[in-house]
């Protein structure tokens, strides 16, 4: 049985200067609710790991509106004017990764890799900040695992056991960072008992989830 | 949604491009028009990075789904026979080389194949996305913009001045007014729009164009 | 729609000397209508990929003892004692990997990597046929990507697009095969219908599967 | 099924080991025993690297399912609360540090921490199968071992002679003799079984152990 956990214990895991990696592509798959408590919280000083920066209303756009993150690792920034525009006054650091290659980092230390070598950015300005490795004659990147301190995940259903099963495309990245964080919380649009989710369904076995967030806790 | 001749005259040649059964990424803005314009008979499975294969059309307003969308973060609908998978596998299907076509925009493309479409440096950076991965990764990649820029610039040059998305990638380019195929010997004019002339062509494009005898029309 | 593929057909994509990767785990989930096929006719010198060399009368054990199998990539063969015979008496060439290793080799091919760091086997004699690399001071080896000719996959489910269900502990490699190979065969349990199963719970998407094995064509 | 006592013994230690909620995979044999054995309020979580969590008994005669076996192709069964996955996934758990502790049996292990279990070079050559992987990736390495081979020659070594599956992998060394913790001091002794004696079980051990004022006692 994992621990359900109500708004005051979730903003107790998500101190300042931590590091979050959020799920969810242009905000769908991304757990609003604790967005929003961390949007009225007091916390600050993040840094995010997420595939874009979505909107300046919706999911990480809306703590890059209020100022909450100084770093971000993601893939697109060209839906949130707010990001761009921090990003050229030096406010936010951004570090633009291709979005194939952030999953392979997040992988990599979810999986216990040392890094992975990708032909994606290869004889393009990336190069300046990787390792280049040739293997039989080719040449690759070397990218190295990304971690976070905690994991914030949007689920469809989990399980009291944290077994969790997602819906549609808000799959995204949700199940890789389930396992490249210290602390994995979830918030679900179900919580059902254990026993209710036929174990050949589950997308992301509960042994990787600590926390399961209910507003009634 | 209207949309303008040049652009889906575009869409429809690159529509031409497939084979019933291929599997293809269309990329955000004008390259998502494509599945629009298939010739009757090929039907292509469109793969969509956030995670899905199968994608389908807008759905009907009110039926709207907010776990179903595409790249672009529009609703759509996912087709009988489509799949959902998470981030990595979407991946993995794209830099595996499991893509036959991407088609992508361009801010600049030059006869050696190179793609520059994800920054201009100090005033437009929205970041690579999915576009360096699918560059690299499909098995062919085609280039859909248009002839020149809005200062009447040739976007089609001898070599991309912006960041590259990638190096030696691209295999085809379709504008408004010619499709040109990159091969080892350079950029050739394969076709040319029907109003226009080889002669027009060539002066509009940055790039050395290699012209067969024969240069086909498209409409 | 993809095509089903009877026995004459089936036989026709498994050349001899081609490699094959089968799925399956100590038997669990490998196709036994497809490698009976094989078994029966006078194909040989195969490469064999697969998690294990099984057990002689069941998987790709019966291929192997069968001596048509040349080279096997695997993490076990403790329990089938005719690979260990003929691999003592040079019959057949064996190369043991990790399983967690082969499983990422398997996958790096599938996923377009080059290859990827792991610290399994650093300290031990698979250091001498890998490189080494260090990576902020900690050592991995660089394990580089595994493909093969023909994929052999064992499906509780497949619909007529190729989309795959798996269950139980049958899972194991399959899904990872369905991307390493130039060609892709399922021999499923039930084929039904495109539109039969619900797109969340599809394991393996039918864009990577070539053709449905069936006894009927 | 019967057992040695001195099996069981082991078996019974190891179960002492784990917490609540622990995330453990235990090796073909005698680890697989230790399940049996978990005190009373103690519920662990078994991984099987064949692919999920929740792995349970032995399902009763004629209830077997052919598709779900251990990782030694016994029927068993699922626990509420389990879950199925591939075998990437499921290395990605054993390599990625998800699982609290792995128990493997030894060929050889030494006070360094260095483990031997996969080969004897020219007559044994079974293969790691997910040995290699476990050795590194679970959080804590316990071993379960005779404390002596056949010959009565000694198990626990200076350091190993055979082929090593990991090197200062190992944490916790239980044979029907010792209880034993690889530190960065040395392997230190801190229980024997109750119907022995220090110095009976520094003789039967080839490493150099380190002895506390106060040695514990098991039964």
């Amino acid at each position: 049985m994992k621990a359900l956990i109500g708004p005051k214990k979730f903003l107790d895991l998500v101190p300042s200067s931590s590091s979050l990696m959020v799920g969810g592509f242009l905000a769908v798959g991304t757990p609003e609710k604790l967005v929003g408590l961390i949007l009225d919280s007091d916390k600050r000083d993040f840094t995010v790991i997420c595939n874009d920066s979505s909107f300046p209303d919706k999911g990480v756009g809306r703590l890059i509106a209020a100022r909450k993150v100084r770093k971000i690792y993601t893939s697109h920034i060209g839906t949130n004017p707010e990001t761009g525009r921090q990003f050229l006054s030096g406010e936010i650091e951004v570090e633009l990764n291709p979005q194939g290659t952030l999953a392979e980092r997040i992988r990599a230390f979810g999986a216990g890799l040392g890094g992975v070598l990708t032909p994606t950015g290869i004889g393009t300005e990336l190069e300046k900040n990787r390792r280049v490795i040739e293997v039989d004659g080719r040449k690759f990147l070397l990218e190295t695992p990304l971690r976070a301190d905690v994991a914030l995940l949007k689920a469809h259903m989990a399980d009291r056991s944290g077994n969790l099963v997602f819906r549609r495309s808000a799959r995204n990245f949700n199940p890789l960072m389930a396992l490249a964080a210290d602390v994995v919380i979830v918030e679900a649009e179900l919580i059902v008992e254990t026993g209710s989710i036929d174990p050949d369904q589950v997308m992301t076995p509960g042994i990787l989830v600590d926390y399961i967030f209910s507003e009634e806790e | 949604m209207s949309i303008a001749p040049e652009r889906e005259r575009i869409a429809r040649r690159i529509a031409r491009i497939f084979s019933n059964g291929d599997v293809v990424n269309l990329g955000i803005g004008m390259p998502t028009m494509v599945g629009n314009y298939l010739p009757e008979g090929v039907s292509i499975i469109l793969h969509s990075e956030n995670g899905f294969t199968g994608l389908g059309p807008t759905p009907a307003p009110g039926s709207e789904d907010p776990d179903l969308t595409n790249a672009g973060a529009q609703p759509v609908t996912i087709l009988p026979g489509g799949a959902f998978f998470d981030s990595l596998v979407s991946f993995s299907i794209i830099r595996g080389g499991h893509l036959d076509y991407t088609v992508l925009g361009a801010l600049e493309v030059d006869q050696e194949g190179n793609l520059a479409n994800y920054m201009i440096p100090g005033k437009f950076v929205p970041g690579m996305g999915g576009a360096m991965d699918l560059t690299v990764g499909a098995r062919k990649v085609v280039i859909a913009t248009e002839h020149c820029n809005k200062n009447g610039d040739p976007k089609v040059l001898k070599r991309c001045s912006l960041p590259l998305t990638a190096t030696r990638e691209v295999d085809i380019i379709v504008t408004e007014l010619a499709y040109m195929e990159v091969t080892p010997e350079g950029l050739v004019l394969k076709e040319i729009f029907e109003g226009s002339t080889v002669e027009a062509v060539t002066r509009a494009t940055g790039a050395e164009l290699i012209i067969p005898d024969e240069v086909g029309r498209f409409s």
